[in-house]
C-alpha cells in the first residue's frame, strides 16, 4: 500500500493540469467520501481517467456511514460516494448519478476465502448463499439494519430462513474458521449470513465484524487473522490489481481468479451487486442538471 | 431526520432494552473491554515497580525515566495500535496489539508513580528500617512500598481510567470490544440519530471504569488501615 | 564497650564530618555526644552500627571489628533510636515493638509478648498497642521509638536527639523515664544531643566535639561544668554552670531546722513571736503547702485557706541536689528553703547560707582538685 | 521502516495542499487552531473556578466531578456528540463537527487544570496565607498576590498535562472528518499507508513536545525563583526546602 | 494600649477557647501571654486583629473598639509576626519586607528604602535582599518576618511564637536583639509563647492562661517566680525559680575585694604563700583568663601558659544581675567570683556568701512584701 502515495501525487497533478479556462460543474463541487477513495483507481483518478471530472476539493469522510450522509444533506459536501444498496439514499431523496463508463466496476458479492478453510461442504454452503442472494434481497436486509435497526445477527438469521437455507447439517463439520467483515452494516450482515450457515452446517465459527477497509482485512487474511469475509468482486480486484481494467461481472470474476494471493480463492458470486456511486442531493441534481458522471464534466 | 418507525428505540434511554437486545453481545465486548484495561496495567505496575525503584535509588535515572514516559504519552493511542504489529512482527488484527500498546502506556505512568512513591516514604522511616537490620529487598516489600501504596494506588486509578477510554477507541479498528458500541451507533445513525448503542457504551465504558476506581480505592483502604485509623479519630 | 580508633569520615564533596576521632563508650554506661550544629556527632553514631562507612579507621564493639561483622547482623544486635521515631507508619504500635524479634525469626506470639512487655516499661498502656502512629502524640511515640530498639534486648543502644522533637515538659518527663529504664537495664549507650543540659542530666560521660569533628573534651558532666578544657567548651557549656553543677553535689542527709507548722483549714495561731512573721502550712499528710504571712492574713481566729498561702518556694529533698536546696531557699518568701523527706513530709527548713557553707565545705565536692 | 517514514516526511508533496489533501503545514495549523480552543475555553473555565475552590474551601465536590470526567470515554462521547450536534449545521460549515470536537477535548483539558488549581491554592502554607491576611490584604488581594504566585508550578504542571493529552486526542477530530495530523493518522490507516499514519504520529508527538517545551519556558519565566529553587545567587543555602515542591498525583496525569 | 473587655471566642464546635478575659497591654511595652498548649493563647492574639472575632465583649485599641474598624484597615496598622516567619516564598526579602508599604500604596523607592533599613535594624547584611526566603536559614527569615511587621511602624505588634521554630542559641540571639530593637522602637507588644523562660526574659509582664482561655496570673516577672498564685502557675513557671528571679534582682555597684593576679606569659610567682593557692590570671588587656593552682604548675620560674589555667569560672559584671554574681562564686574554682567592669576588664572578686549576703539584704529586692 506504500505506493498509493504516488498515485496521490500523480492525480493531483493530473487535476491542476485540467482545471483549465472553462469552469466545469464538478470545479465547483466538493467531493466527500472514504480517505482510500482518493488514490483507488475508481475513485478521484478514475473519475479524472473516465470522465474528465475534476473537483474542486476532496473531503474524506466515513465510508458509506452517517458522517458523509450528513455532510452531504447539510451541504458540507456537493456530492459524495455512498453504495448503491444505502437505505439513506432514498430516505434524503438523494440522486444516483449513472455510470456509463463502469468506472465503477461490477461489485457482487462473493466469499473470500483461504484456501485451506475451503473444503468442499464449507464451498457447498457459501454457494447455496450466493446462489440466493439478489440485489433487491440485499436492499432488503440492509434496510432492515440500518432502518429498522434490527440486529444484524436476526436479520441474517431470517434471511436464511426464509431463503430455506436454515435446515441443519454437517457439510462444514470440523472446519474452525473465523469470519470477518468490513466496516459498515452491509458487510456485517452478508458476513453474519456466512457465519450462521456456517455454524448450522456444523463448523466451529468466530467472528471479527468491523475490521474497517480492506487494507486493514486482506493482511489479515493473508496472514491467518480471519478466514472469511464478504467481498465485492470489483473492488478486491482494483484492490488486487490497480491495472485491471475488467468492467463486467463475468470479467471480473475471470480477472479476480488470476489476481488471487496463492493461499486465498473465491466462490461463486452472487447477483447481489452493491457498488459505489456517485450521489447528489436532489437540489444540487435540479441545479445543474445532472443525471450522469458525465454531466459534471460540462461547463455552464 | 427521525424515521417514524424507529423514534422510539432510539431514543437515549432506550440504551437498557438495547443492552437486553444484544445482551450476549455486549457482555462479550464489556468481558473484552474488562480484562484489555486491566492487564496492562497489572503487567504495567510489574514492569514499573523495578523500573521505579531503579530510578529512585539511582537519582540520574529519574529526569530521562520522566521524559521518556511523557513522550511516550504523546503518542496517539491509535497510532500506537497500529504501530504494535509491524514493530513486533505480530499479525496485524493480532489480540495483543492493544493490550500491548496500553501496557506501554500503563509502564510510562507507572514509572514516575512508583518513583515518586518510594519517594513519599519518609526518610527517618527508611533510615529506621535500614537501622533494625532490613536487607535492601525486604526493606522495599515490608516498608517502602507499603507506605507508598496510597501514591502508587493514586496512579494506578488514573492509569486503569484512561485505559477503559482508549480501549474503546481499539474499537474503532475492528479490535472486540465495547468500543464497537460506538462503531455501531456511528453506522447506524446514517438515516438519522440512533443513541442506545452509543449511550449503552458510555455508560458501560464510566461504570467500568468507576467500578475499577471503587475497586482500588477499596483495595487501597484494605491494605493501608493505618490511614483509615488516623482519619476515622 | 564500643572503642572509635582514629576514626576519620570524610564524605565525597570533601566535608571532613569526624577527624580522627578516639573515643570510649563504657560498658554499661552512658556517653553522651555533644556539640555544635554539623559538628559530626549524627555521623560519629551512625558509623558505629555502619549506616555510615568509615573514611579510615576502625571501631571495636568489645573486641570485635565491626567492619567485619555483616551490617544486617551487626545492627540487629544493635538498638537505634532516631529523631521524631521514625516509626513505621503502615504497622501498629505493637509490631513496630516486635519488628527486630521478628526479623530476628521469633515466632509471632513471642515476638509480641515481648513488645507488649516493653510498652508496659516504657510507660504505655496496653490499649496502645493496636494503635497506629500517627495515633500517638509526638512523645509517645517516641515512647515507642525507645521500646522498639529495646526490643531484641540489645547490649548497646544509639540514640540521636530522640527527645528534641517534643515540648520541654514532655521532654522531661521522657528524660526521667529514660533514666529510669537505664538504671534498671544498664545498657551501653551512646546518645547524641545538641542540648547541653540533655547531656548533663544524662550522660555518665560527654563528649564534647567541635566543628570539623574533632574532639574537644571528654568528661563527667561535673568535671565539665567545673574544668571545660578551653573557651569553647566553657562557651558551650554556658552561663549559669556554677549553679548548675550543683546538681551533683548531693549533700547527703541535711541538717535542717525543725520550723513552726500551721494546718490547712487551722485557726490562723494569734500572733506568734517569730521575728519574720511567716508561718509554714502543711496538710493534714504533713505535707508542705505553702507560707502564711501572719501580720496579712484578717483578723485573729481566722480559719487558715489556700487563698492566704505564699507559693514561691520550691521544696528540696533529703538526700537531693545542692541545686535544689539552694533554690528552696532562693526561692522560699521567708528565705527559709523547705526541705522535705522522700514521702513528701515535711522535714525541716534551712537557709541559703547553711547550704552554702555545705558547698564551700570540700566534703561533698564530687572531683577533689588534683 | 523509520526509512520510509523519514522519505513521507521528506516528499514535499505531502507539505503542499492539492485540491485532493491537505499538506503538512495546513493540518499542522488545524491541529494547532483545535488545540489552542480547547486550551482555551478549558483555561477559562477550570482556571478561575480552581483558583476560586481553593480560596474558599467551598465547593470542592466540583473538583471530585471533573476527575469523574476521566471516566468518560473519549470516542463515544464524540460520536454521541457528532450525532446529535451535526446535523444541526447547514452549508460549508464545519461547526457540526468542531463543537463536539471541542467538547470532547475540554472534557479532557478541564480535570487536570482544575485539580492542579486547586492543589496550587490548598499548598500555599498556611502560614504566608495567614501573614497576607494578617498585614491587611483582602481575600482578592490574598488571592492574587500570593496564593496565585504560589500555586504557578503546579498550575503550570496542570496546564502542561492537559496540553500533553489535548495534542494527542485532537487526532480524534479526524475521526469525525475534521482535519489536524490526525488525518494522516486516519488516512494511513484506511490506506494501510504505514509510513503516513507513523509520520502523523511523529509529526504529533513533535508538536507535543515543541509545546511542553514552549510551557517550560513560559513557566521558567513566570514562576518566582522563590518558588522554583532556580537562584541566580551561587550561595545557595536551604536549597532543599525549595525544591521540595509538592507533587500530587494529578500533576504526574497525563 | 490595648484591653480586652471581658473577650469569650467559642469555636463553632463548642470549644470554649477563650474565657471572659480581661487583659490590659500597657503601650509601649511588652506584654507576654504563656500557658500550656491549647490554652487559647494564639486565639487572643488573633482577636485583636480580628483574624478571628470574638464571640462576645470588645477589645479596644487606645480608645477605639477594634469592632468597629474595617478589618483590613485595622490590621495594616498592626504588625503581626507569626510561628514560622510565613514569608512569601514568591517574593524576595526586599519585596517581603516592603509589603505593608506597597499595599498603602506607598511609591516602590520608597517602599524599598524603609525595608532596607529595616533589614539593617533586623541585622541582615544588605546583599539579602535580593534572595528569596527558601536562601535564609530559619533565624534569618525569623529576622525578616519581624522586619516586615515593623515596616509600616505601627504602633502595635503581635507576635505569634515567633522565635519558636529556630534552634536555642539562635533564639537566644533573636531574643536578645528583640529586646535592642524595643528599647529602641517602644512597641506596644502582644507576644505569645509556651516557653515560660523566653515569656521572663521579654516581658514587661507576663500573663499565664490556663486550658479554657481563662487568665491565672498577670504579673511581672520577678513577681511571677516570686509568688505564683497557684499551683498551677507555680508548676508552669517551674523549678529554679528561686535562683532565676535572681536575675531581676540587681546588685548595684558589688563591693569587691581586690585579687591578686598574674600576667599570662609571665612566669609563674613563687609559691606565693596564699592560703588556698589559686591564683587569677589576666590578659595584657587586664582581662581574666582563668585560674592558676599554684602547686600544681610544675617548676617554679616556669612561664604561665595557656594550658595551665583552670577556666571553670563564669564571669559577672559590675551592674549586672545577682543571679550572675552568685554564679561566678559558685563556678569559681577558687570559690572567689570573677567581676569585671563593662569593658571586660578585672574588677574584682566576690564570695557566694557575700552575694547571699546581698540577696538577703532586702535592699535590691524588687518586690517588698506586703
Ligand atoms: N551525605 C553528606 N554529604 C556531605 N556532607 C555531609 C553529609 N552528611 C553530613 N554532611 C556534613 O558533615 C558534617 C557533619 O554532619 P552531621 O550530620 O554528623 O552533624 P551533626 O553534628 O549531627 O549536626 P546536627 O546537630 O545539625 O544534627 C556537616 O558539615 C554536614 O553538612
Ligand atoms: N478553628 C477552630 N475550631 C475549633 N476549635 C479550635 C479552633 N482553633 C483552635 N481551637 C481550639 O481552641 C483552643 C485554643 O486554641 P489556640 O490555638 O488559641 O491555643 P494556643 O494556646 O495557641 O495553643 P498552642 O500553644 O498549641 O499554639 C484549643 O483547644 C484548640 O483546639
Ligand atoms: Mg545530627
Ligand atoms: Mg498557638
Amino acid at each position: 500500500g506504500s505506493d498509493s502515495g504516488k498515485s496521490t501525487t500523480s492525480g493531483s497533478t493530473g487535476s491542476t493540469g485540467s482545471g483549465g479556462s472553462t469552469a466545469t460543474i464538478a470545479s465547483k463541487l466538493i467531493l466527500g467520501g472514504p480517505p482510500e477513495f482518493k488514490t483507488r483507481t475508481d475513485g478521484v483518478p478514475g473519475l479524472q481517467k473516465n470522465y474528465g471530472v475534476v473537483f474542486s476539493g476532496y473531503k474524506v469522510l466515513d465510508t458509506g456511514g452517517p458522517v458523509t450522509v450528513t455532510a452531504l444533506k447539510n451541504g458540507q459536501v456537493d456530492a459524495a460516494d455512498l453504495f448503491t444498496t444505502d437505505p439513506s439514499i432514498a430516505a434524503n431523496g438523494f440522486v444516483i448519478l449513472q455510470d456509463p463508463k463502469n468506472n465503477f466496476a461490477a461489485q457482487n458479492v462473493l466469499p473470500l476465502i483461504s484456501k485451506a478453510k475451503a473444503t468442499d461442504g464449507v464451498t457447498k454452503v457459501l454457494n447455496g448463499i450466493s446462489a440466493k442472494l439478489d440485489t433487491a434481497g440485499l436492499g432488503a436486509i440492509l434496510t432492515k439494519v440500518q432502518n429498522d435497526k434490527q440486529d444484524p445477527d436476526a436479520v441474517a438469521k431470517q434471511w436464511l430462513k426464509d431463503q430455506g437455507l436454515d435446515a441443519a447439517g454437517t457439510d462444514a463439520a470440523g472446519v474452525t474458521l473465523t469470519v470477518g467483515s468490513a466496516n459498515f452494516p452491509e458487510s456485517v450482515v452478508l458476513a453474519q449470513i456466512y457465519a450462521e450457515a456456517l455454524k448450522d452446517h456444523g463448523a466451529t465459527v468466530s467472528t471479527k465484524l468491523n475490521i474497517g477497509a480492506r487494507e486493514v482485512y486482506v493482511p489479515g487474511l493473508k496472514d491467518g487473522s480471519i478466514d472469511l469475509i464478504p467481498e465485492y468482486n470489483g473492488s478486491i480486484l482494483q484492490y488486487l490489481d490497480k491495472n485491471a481494467t475488467a468492467t463486467s461481472s463475468d470479467d471480473v470474476y475471470a480477472a479476480l481468479q488470476k489476481a488471487l494471493p496463492p493461499n486465498l480463492v473465491v466462490l461463486d458470486q452472487s447477483k447481489a451487486q452493491d457498488s459505489d456511486a456517485i450521489v447528489v442531493t436532489k437540489a444540487t441534481a435540479d441545479k445543474y442538471g445532472l443525471t450522469s458522471i458525465a454531466d459534471l464534466a460540462k461547463t455552464q | 431526520m427521525i424515521l417514524a418507525d424507529s423514534s422510539s428505540s432510539s431514543s437515549p434511554l432506550h440504551f437498557w432494552g438495547y443492552f437486553l437486545d444484544h445482551r450476549a453481545e455486549d457482555l462479550r465486548w464489556l468481558w473484552d473491554h474488562t480484562y484489555l484495561s486491566l492487564i496492562p496495567v497489572v503487567i504495567g505496575l510489574v514492569i514499573a515497580l523495578p523500573l521505579g525503584w531503579l530510578s529512585r535509588r539511582y537519582g540520574w535515572l529519574y529526569p530521562p525515566m520522566v521524559s521518556i514516559s511523557g513522550l511516550l504519552y504523546t503518542i496517539p493511542s491509535i497510532a500506537l495500535f497500529v504501530m504494535v504489529p509491524p514493530l513486533l512482527g505480530l499479525k496485524s488484527l493480532d489480540p495483543l496489539q492493544v493490550p500491548i500498546a496500553l501496557t506501554v502506556y500503563s509502564v510510562a505512568l507507572l514509572v514516575r508513580v512508583v518513583a515518586d512513591g518510594l519517594a513519599s516514604v519518609p526518610e527517618d522511616v527508611a533510615q529506621a528500617a535500614t537501622a533494625v537490620g532490613y536487607k535492601r529487598l525486604s526493606l522495599l516489600f515490608r516498608v517502602e512500598l507499603p507506605i507508598a501504596v496510597p501514591v502508587i494506588a493514586a496512579g494506578l486509578r488514573v492509569a486503569t481510567v484512561s485505559n477503559v477510554s482508549m480501549v474503546a477507541i481499539a474499537g474503532t479498528i475492528g479490535q472486540e470490544n465495547l468500543g464497537r458500541l460506538f462503531d455501531q451507533g456511528k453506522q447506524l445513525s446514517t438515516t438519522g440519530p440512533y443513541y442506545p448503542p452509543i449511550v449503552l457504551g458510555i455508560v458501560l465504558c464510566v461504570l467500568l471504569a468507576l467500578t475499577f476506581d471503587l475497586l482500588i480505592v477499596f483495595g487501597t483502604r484494605m491494605l493501608t488501615p493505618w490511614r483509615r485509623a488516623v482519619v476515622g479519630r | 564497650m564500643i572503642r572509635f580508633e582514629s576514626i576519620t569520615k570524610t564524605y565525597p564533596d570533601g566535608t571532613v564530618a569526624v577527624d580522627s576521632l578516639d573515643l570510649e563508650a563504657p560498658s554499661g554506661q552512658i556517653t553522651v555526644l555533644v556539640g555544635p550544629s554539623g559538628c559530626g556527632k549524627t555521623t560519629s553514631l551512625r558509623m558505629i552500627n555502619r549506616m555510615i562507612e568509615p573514611t579510615s579507621g576502625r571501631i571495636w564493639l568489645d573486641d570485635r571489628d565491626t567492619g567485619r561483622i555483616p551490617a544486617a547482623e551487626l545492627r540487629r544486635g544493635i538498638g537505634y533510636v532516631i529523631q521524631h521515631a521514625g516509626l513505621f507508619p503502615h504497622r501498629t504500635i505493637i509490631d513496630n515493638v516486635a519488628t527486630v524479634p521478628y526479623l530476628l525469626g521469633w515466632d509471632k506470639k513471642k515476638a509480641r509478648t515481648r513488645a507488649a512487655e516493653l510498652l508496659e516499661q516504657v510507660g504505655l498502656p496496653a490499649h496502645f498497642a493496636k494503635r497506629y502512629p500517627a495515633q500517638l502524640s509526638g512523645g509517645q511515640q517516641q515512647r515507642v521509638g525507645v521500646a522498639r530498639a529495646l526490643a531484641a534486648d540489645p547490649p548497646v543502644m544509639l540514640m540521636d536527639e530522640p527527645f528534641s522533637a517534643v515540648d520541654p515538659v514532655v521532654r522531661d518527663q521522657l528524660q526521667d523515664e529514660f533514666l529510669r529504664l537505664q538504671s534498671e537495664l544498664g545498657k551501653t549507650i551512646v546518645f547524641v544531643t545538641h542540648d547541653i543540659d540533655e547531656a548533663i542530666k544524662l550522660g555518665d560521660q560527654v563528649a564534647v566535639l567541635r566543628v570539623g569533628g574533632r574532639l574537644a573534651q571528654l568528661a563527667t558532666p561535673a568535671e565539665l561544668l567545673n574544668r571545660p578544657v578551653d573557651a569553647f567548651v566553657a562557651g558551650f557549656v554556658g552561663r549559669d554552670r556554677g549553679y548548675r553543677a550543683l546538681a551533683f553535689s548531693t549533700a547527703g542527709r541535711l541538717s535542717t531546722r525543725e520550723e513552726p507548722t500551721v494546718r490547712l483549714g487551722a485557726p490562723v495561731p494569734a500572733g506568734t513571736d517569730d521575728a519574720d512573721g511567716w508561718l509554714l502550712v502543711v496538710n493534714d499528710a504533713d505535707e508542705p503547702q505553702g507560707w502564711l504571712k501572719l501580720g496579712e492574713s484578717g483578723a485573729d481566729g481566722e480559719v487558715v485557706t489556700d487563698a492566704m498561702l505564699h507559693r514561691g518556694g520550691t521544696l528540696a529533698h533529703q538526700g537531693g541536689s545542692l541545686r535544689a536546696a539552694l533554690d528552696a531557699a532562693l526561692s522560699s518568701p521567708s528565705g527559709r528553703g523547705v526541705v522535705v523527706e522522700e514521702d513528701g513530709r515535711l522535714a525541716g527548713s534551712l537557709t541559703a547560707s547553711e547550704v552554702l557553707a555545705l558547698i564551700e565545705n570540700p566534703l561533698p565536692q564530687p572531683e577533689p582538685q588534683p | 521502516m523509520i526509512g520510509d517514514v523519514l522519505t513521507w516526511l521528506n516528499d514535499p508533496a505531502h507539505w503542499r495542499d492539492t485540491r485532493v489533501d491537505k499538506g503538512i503545514p495546513t493540518q499542522l495549523q488545524t491541529h494547532i487552531t483545535f488545540t489552542l480552543i480547547a486550551l482555551a475555553i478549558a483555561l477559562a473555565l477550570a482556571l478561575p473556578l480552581g483558583l476560586f475552590i481553593g480560596h474558599t474551601g467551598r465547593l470542592t465536590f466540583l473538583v471530585t466531578a471533573a476527575n469523574a470526567l476521566r471516566a468518560l470515554p473519549t470516542v463515544g462521547v464524540l460520536v454521541l456528540l457528532t450525532v446529535i450536534i451535526s446535523p444541526h449545521f447547514h452549508g460549508r460549515t464545519d461547526l457540526g463537527f468542531v463543537i463536539p470536537t471541542e467538547i470532547v477535548l475540554v472534557f479532557l483539558a478541564v480535570p487536570p487544570i482544575l485539580s492542579n488549581t486547586y492543589a496550587g491554592v490548598q499548598n500555599v502554607s498556611a502560614a504566608a496565607r495567614d501573614a497576607a491576611a494578617g498585614m491587611g490584604m483582602t481575600g482578592t488581594q490574598v488571592l492574587r498576590k500570593v496564593e496565585l504566585p504560589c500555586s504557578l508550578p503546579l498550575i503550570f504542571s496542570g496546564f502542561r498535562s492537559a496540553t500533553l493529552q489535548v495534542i494527542a486526542t485532537a487526532t480524534v477530530a479526524s475521526y469525525v472528518t475534521l482535519g489536524g495530523l490526525g488525518a494522516f493518522i486516519y488516512d494511513g490507516l484506511q490506506q494501510q499507508d504505514f509510513p503516513q499514519m507513523i509520520g502523523g504520529g511523529v509529526l504529533v508527538a513533535l508538536l507535543a513536545l515543541l509545546a511542553d517545551l514552549l510551557l517550560a519556558t513560559i513557566q521558567r519565566y513566570a514562576v518566582s525563583r522563590g518558588i522554583s529553587g532556580r537562584f541566580s545567587t551561587k550561595s545557595v543555602i536551604p536549597a532543599d526546602a525549595a525544591t521540595a515542591q509538592v507533587r500530587t498525583a494529578e500533576a504526574s496525569t497525563v
